[in-house]
């Protein structure tokens, strides 16, 4: 059965909602009153529920079973986190209430606050940025807010990438102005030593690296990087999504970072939501700090004040990057995420998944074909050698994998690997179960090198809500709006007779 | 370990496949100057989920939740009741526990509510498309400015003094460091100020609030014309969803990019976030979108399906080249607004802003009432502005202590300014009471 | 992919819970300590949501579409009383806590007590009862307790029943030492009045009547059948099953009843939970309210209190059910529905529901042989004779329908009609979800009476997580606890190589 | 309203489609002296969930939460700390929404968790067999009593003076009216009592509870001996069941059927309701038992499966010759029961077991100390009595003025008898603290 559009669900006269009658009073709307309908369906409770439940089962999710989609760090969201985030006088919190009203609230960011910094063995931290890639802008901010205050930011213009970087790191420094200069990666799947060193120089602003890499990979120069990069006059930006494969167990700003961003969702496993809500904190140097933005949340004595726009702060914030102090509830279900693991549980975490990801690794290498050599971190990263001839493309292949009752691992990216396949198993999962995926994928690999599957391989999914979408006309064609009359032929419920 | 699976018997068989002596070894590209030998120090171990909640239970004492007491702070978040449904909904595994649709086969689930949520969008703002949510409404006017100075090839930005103070600071920030101007068109407490004569040639957009900040409502109809013949664009920010059941859509007043804050459909306050923006404009602007876009196509066996699209405009196929560094959206934040809304429906959505705005105007009949406190405004939806004879910074400490929590000094957003320092702004929705209405009456009589 | 059961899952050394330390005490346990390990498996928390979330996925619910299951009434389960039934100081109440300390618990008792008084029209209600059957244990004690009150309790040993009835009737009456008689049908699938007016006599303790009864009609002749009840010196015991299709629009009390139990699953709409809990609540008539059980919730002045066993009340209590207060869970759930229909919508509902069964009726009649003339209340009742011929039993027909996505409705009951399919849609169902359903259920007649179709009906479901079960070697072999050698072959996930 | 589909445009075509003229006409069949013209008088309208949740927070208000407060009442239901897992778990629609697995092939989700509950059940009580679940441990208790009745064709049930007191009623209740004899043996306040002597030739059954009502912990292997021997058969009830965790299970003591109220496991205090009866029993007993029977058996396709099985008991099929009227179990409360003890396993069992030992013999010791307290307890697991100088309920009343929910005065269960009158019954689970104990200390010096 097909799930129509609320919009071809609804009918005049339904209402989901009961509110009492408006007492009547003097419109004060200046004349700006609506006219005309805006077209809402009305759709009755039960069949809100019955069309979303619907819906959700559409879905696959961690809660189903293995999800090893590389870099996204898809594991296991506690439910007691979504608990205290829903607690009376945490999430009913007007972020605008008087200071003294949400003490507790304030102590709640600072705590994290303090968890972060330790973690990551860094002075400073900027709370309010809402996401990963917003949490880079903050970091190339300060990093723009500290050049300037040297004198340094019209000079100083470029900004140095591994090839192997997120989408991300590109478009943040080219938003702020800054030249991508891209710096190749050695045999290893690390950046060149060499050539970094050969691109430092006067106009380097910073560089930005991500590490664990992209590939799976610890930059093992690492120190040297940011002891070159420091020469040079830059600053070391570290992105943090693969933060997961360390944490209790290397500090960043043991390895000279000047700043990083964290992404909470994947480190610290708030939920994924469909894609969002995040929320990307960065943790700042000493020669960022002063530029960290506003809000600051000041402890004085024994109490809690927000420090906001053009408050006097012991520094020079970089100004505002989001209305408010930031993604709340996103911290409430980190801490209580961070204090059920304590320091001795988050060291576990980064060694159970670098453990589970190097198992995956190790059981499969001799039928896929990991893209380099040596122990990876938290994710294990193939490329198509192993498909070479079969007429099966790592499209096809991941496609497969949905026929077997798993999420596709991360397809194409790293950008640097032919065909790649990143897959992150993630700390959450069970060795049986991890057993129960390394059989599928290689009775898939067995298969794909028959040479006669190609046909089959194309053809799936077979076992989903839906076969393989075409991209191609949604792009050429968007539609990204129901109206009237894009209704699909045989979806009419309301013009259905009885009989 | 209650969420680690892993057991030490598993550990070692799994070392031994892996043909490592121990984790240990799996770290060696880390420098040795950098692997910790133990657990960071400094911090406490792991507890039981018990002892956590007990921890939270305690942050919570130390706060004043708006559930337990008279409550009228808006200022860019509303507090509105949120059918249960909505919670139990976003809560479902499926949908929390699932990531960005990049696999649509097995997230139709996501992608066919956020294609739901972006055609509300369009029929709430009154515009052609919409995207699939940003962060908040404040990061999604930021991305409007820089939309309309990629459109226009210009780098003025004119910002009304209208706009939430918040907004702008984001707006300031961004142009700041990424490289454009922001000019702020100074509103006075009445919300009045000339922005048409304000626009010039290099204009490349005026951002104006409906209802303003301090709770105005505005007709912004000629000043749309007055950029489009300037070859501007008007971007109206909504910081009220619930205004749009009542008042003219900014689509109809001629806008080219609409940004809302969607906090109060299917949103709790949160103290501040998440919350989800609302961002929507004119098909001819489709592709200088920032931000994920659903489209509707078709499978293998020629059934409708959704799936994310036009990506092209996005940072992990452009990099340098995308329009925004946005990778994110709100996605549970926007599917809470989108079965809420659902639930709403066009006759619901209506008849809440109608109650909205009828709990407002007897707020601020009685308020009006009080000796001393003077209304400044003619026109408002849920919200409005008050002057007080003392600082209301002074005064809303003063009602705090009585557990009573009575709107925002606007000085507390807008420092240092002697014209605002007497302004209190104060909000009523569909949860206010006389029961919670009255005591306030009294203790403003009381402390002023 | 098979779902294990959590004996197959569980490793020692796993533990979905973080429990500290316990303190070092003297023990206490008169050298009774349990020797041995109990044998529970260990799981961590991510296996456990992923086993139950993906056992969920196998089940159909209200939540995913019509389930028409006559005499169970599987209506919409509103989510806010989910809510309400956890508040702080609600949910987490102590049964035995200071009744000072309780006011508002007892307060929200008598306020759905009132409700359910009013809304039946009756003096009295015994609140404890913990489902349906037990409801209908504690009205027919009240009777056996108003005849010994009377001295007639040895003397009247005979309860009266359609033969119609559910099961828990006679079951009922026959625990409680009386002889059960049944009553027939006349041809309009009510009891007949004659009949009934000649088994009244002397011996007769009761009548136990479903009203709508279980062919979904009213029992039209129901004011007479009490008169001669009670002029028979008999009670008249109503089970209540079915209240829901005349909820808001007829009292029980003004028909002559004397004491009815209300499932509140089905009229008030508490969640079905795959099968329980429940809550019965008995109304009784003025001579039967003395006889109500303990406790009662009495109000003195502004305050009310609990007559516990022994508590003097102004009656004489037949003793006490269960411990405690009864449902309360339930309650808050039906006292938040309750209050959220009100008296107009709560007459709305039955409304609904009797339009809606009517309506599937009327667009079947057709097709389908409904089992009686004239408007059905709240559903519908349908025999096998359009079946006739064409080697598709009611069971086939039934079980096709869970390849068309829908859950069956009641099968072979009532024992009265011939292969009998009772389709309850309930007032939550829209008319468009109504139209659907039906012309599901006409093209499968139209396909059962090709006479060619059989195989198929009896191949079915296809598309269901099981197809048909093998119910005889259930019952033949019992296997009613997993025990390590009881595992089918297959199913050993914990010896799965990895490779 | 909210719940009601149906629009007014609907209802006339459907009448129209039944060829009726009004809803009316649908309920010809109701006599005319009892149709009412309008509805229901002297009751309210309906309201929307904003209006009845507050509601509900007004009688929240008028009570005093366990969660704000020092607590220590046990008494045959007890608080402890349930994951949030488990609830979440019950909340999702395809367990909370679904009915009675009639139809096995879209209920595999509900039958395999009852047959995993099954197995629970006799894993914890020693036993071959249980059912999927009572109403509760009170009526359970009664129905283990009416099952031996069945068994041994016998009518006297002895009923153990340590067995909670309402339980004792119950069965009390049911032998008054299902016609048997229900005898008390007189327990003291040591749990002191003969029962092997009181079992006779016209014994069906002894009840037992352990740990006792009075949180005496007892081994009944010769009192089983003895029933054995005179053909009567031994029914242990444990009120607590995590006690389990820690104490020798009653299947090892010769008990026939074991019944258990469940609530401790995943299943809040909720004011006495819903719980979950755990009955379990020996296999030769298996079709005398009553309640609904979870059964693996294979589908068409030979794959594991499970059913409803063994119904030629219940009473749908065998009417009044069925072993018991009951009809429904608690599922979803097994359901919170199976979960939490999934989470919990072996090794969680008996951590959680040993840690409200500890917490009660804390609490104990430290009560012990206050003057004129005398501990009545040589052994106990999380509960256990003492001796007041006073009459106990003046001393709770007292208590719960200061805040403190400090114990059950025994009299409350177990009125107008002297010799119980200054009995304090005291539990502590997990939940308790030292900052609930030591303020209980306090006040109870205080006010003795």
């Amino acid at each position: 059965i097909e799930e129509p559009l609320i919009f071809e669900m609804g009918q005049t006269g339904r209402c989901g909602v009961d509110l009492p009658e408006p007492p009547k009073v003097k419109e004060r709307l200046n004349g700006l009153r609506r006219k005309g309908t805006i077209g809402l369906p009305g759709l009755a409770e039960p069949q809100v529920v019955q069309h979303y439940t619907r819906l959700s089962q559409k879905n696959y999710a961690i809660d189903m079973g293995v999800y090893p989609l590389g870099s996204c760090t898809m594991k296991h969201n506690p439910r007691i986190n979504e608990k205290v985030a829903r607690l009376p006088g945490i999430g009913d919190l007007h972020p605008l209430q008087p200071v003294s009203t949400v003490q507790g609230a304030l102590e709640l960011i600072d705590s994290l606050a303090h968890w972060l910094k330790t973690l990551t063995g860094m002075p400073a931290v900027a709370m309010s940025p809402a996401a990963g890639a917003h949490g880079e802008m903050c970091g190339m901010m300060a990093i723009a807010a500290a050049l300037e205050a040297k004198g340094e930011r019209a000079k100083r213009k470029t900004v140095l990438a591994p090839e192997s970087a997120h989408g991300t790191n590109p478009a943040t420094a080219a938003a702020l102005g800054f030249v991508v200069k891209p710096i190749p990666a050695n045999d290893r799947g690390r950046v060149d030593l060499a050539a970094l060193k050969a691109a430092l120089g006067p106009d380097v602003a910073a560089i930005m690296l991500t590490n664990p890499n992209t590939c799976g990979l610890f930059e093992s120069d690492i120190v040297e990087i940011s002891k070159a990069v420091h020469e040079a006059g830059a600053y070391f930006y570290c992105d943090g999504a693969n933060f997961n494969a360390i944490v209790g167990r290397v500090r960043p700003g043991d390895l000279g970072i000047d700043c990083m961003h964290i992404n909470l969702h994947k480190t610290f496993s708030t939920p994924h939501g469909g894609g969002g809500p995040g929320a990307g904190p960065v943790v700042l140097s000493a020669p960022l700090a002063p530029y960290a933005p506003y809000p600051w949340i000041v402890k004085d004595g024994d109490t809690w004040r927000v420090a906001e726009d053009g408050a006097k702060v012991e520094g020079a914030p970089l100004g505002r990057l989001k209305a408010f102090h930031g993604q709340m509830g996103m911290f409430t279900r980190a801490l209580a995420y961070i204090m059920s693991h304590g320091a001795d549980g988050l060291k576990q975490v980064a060694e159970d998944a670098v453990l589970n990801a190097n198992y995956v690794m190790a059981a499969l290498k001799d039928v896929m074909s990991p893209a380099f050599e040596g122990p990876c971190m938290h994710e294990a990263l193939f490329d198509d050698s192993f498909l070479k001839d079969t007429g099966v493309s790592t499209l096809d292949f991941a496609k497969a994998m949905i026929d077997e009752g798993y999420h596709p691992m991360t397809m194409y990216f790293p950008l640097v690997v032919h065909g790649a396949m990143l897959i992150e198993p993630t700390e959450t999962v069970a060795k049986e179960d991890l057993d129960q995926f390394i059989g599928a994928l290689r009775s898939l690999t067995a298969k794909a090198k028959t040479g006669t599957a190609a046909e089959d391989f194309k053809a799936a999914p077979l076992y989903a809500p839906r076969r393989r979408l075409d991209e191609t006309l949604a792009a050429r064609k968007p539609v990204l709006r129901w109206k009237p009359s894009n209704n699909p032929p045989g979806i009419d419920p309301l013009k259905q007779a009885a009989e | 370990m209650r969420y680690l699976p892993l057991t030490d018997a598993d550990r070692r068989e799994m070392l031994s496949v892996i043909g490592a002596k121990s984790v240990d070894e799996l770290f060696r590209d880390v420098p040795a100057s950098a692997r910790l030998a133990a657990k960071v120090g400094g911090l406490p171990d792991h507890q039981g989920e018990l002892e956590v909640e007990r921890a939270f239970q305690g942050f919570a004492a130390k706060n004043l939740s708006p559930a337990s007491t008279p409550f009228f702070i808006g200022a860019g978040a509303y507090r509105h009741h949120v059918p249960a449904t909505v919670d139990y909904m976003i809560q479902r595994g499926e949908f929390l526990t699932s990531y960005t649709p990049y696999q649509p086969e097995i997230t139709q689930g996501t992608l066919q509510y956020l294609f739901e949520f972006q055609t509300q969008v369009t029929l709430l703002t009154g515009m052609d498309v919409a995207n699939a949510s940003m962060y908040d409404g404040s990061t999604g006017t930021a991305e409007a400015v820089l939309m309309a100075n990629r459109i226009t090839r210009r780098h003025k930005a004119l910002i009304s003094g209208g706009l939430h103070p918040q907004y702008r600071s984001v707006i300031e920030t961004t142009a700041k460091w990424e490289g454009f101007t922001a000019a702020l068109s100074k509103t006075d407490a009445e919300g009045l100020e000339d922005l048409i004569a304000a626009v010039d040639r290099d204009t490349s957009c005026v951002v104006v609030q409906n209802p303003s900040f301090f709770g105005h409502i505005r007709d912004f109809t000629k000043l749309a014309a007055a950029c489009h013949a300037a070859g501007a664009l008007l971007i109206v920010v909504v910081t009220e969803v619930v205004s749009l059941g009542l008042l003219m859509p900014p689509g109809e007043m001629g806008a080219d990019i609409v940004v809302c804050e969607g906090q109060s459909i299917g949103n709790g306050l949160g103290f501040g976030g998440p919350y989800v923006g609302l961002f929507a404009t004119r098909d001819k602007y489709m592709r200088q979108m920032p931000g994920r876009l659903v489209g509707e196509t078709v499978d293998a066996d020629g059934k409708r399906g959704f799936v994310l699209t036009l990506s092209t405009r996005e940072q992990h196929i452009r990099r340098e080249k995308a329009t925004s560094n946005i990778c994110t959206n709100a996605g549970l934040c926007a599917l809470a607004f989108t079965v809420h809304l659902t639930l709403l429906g066009e006759a619901g959505f209506a008849r809440l802003a109608e109650l909205n705005h009828a709990k407002a105007s007897q707020l601020a009949d009685k308020l009006a009432a009080v000796p001393g406190v003077k209304l400044l405004n003619d026109s408002f939806f849920n919200e409005f502005t008050v002057k007080l004879p003392k600082p209301a910074a002074e005064v809303v400490e003063a009602l705090a202590a009585k557990r009573i929590l009575g709107g925002l000094p606007v000085s507390r957003l807008i420092p240092n300014d002697p014209s605002v320092e007497n302004l209190l702004l104060l909000a009523a929705t569909e949860t206010a009471t006389d029961a919670g209405m009255d005591p306030l009456v009294a203790a403003l009589k009381e402390v002023l």
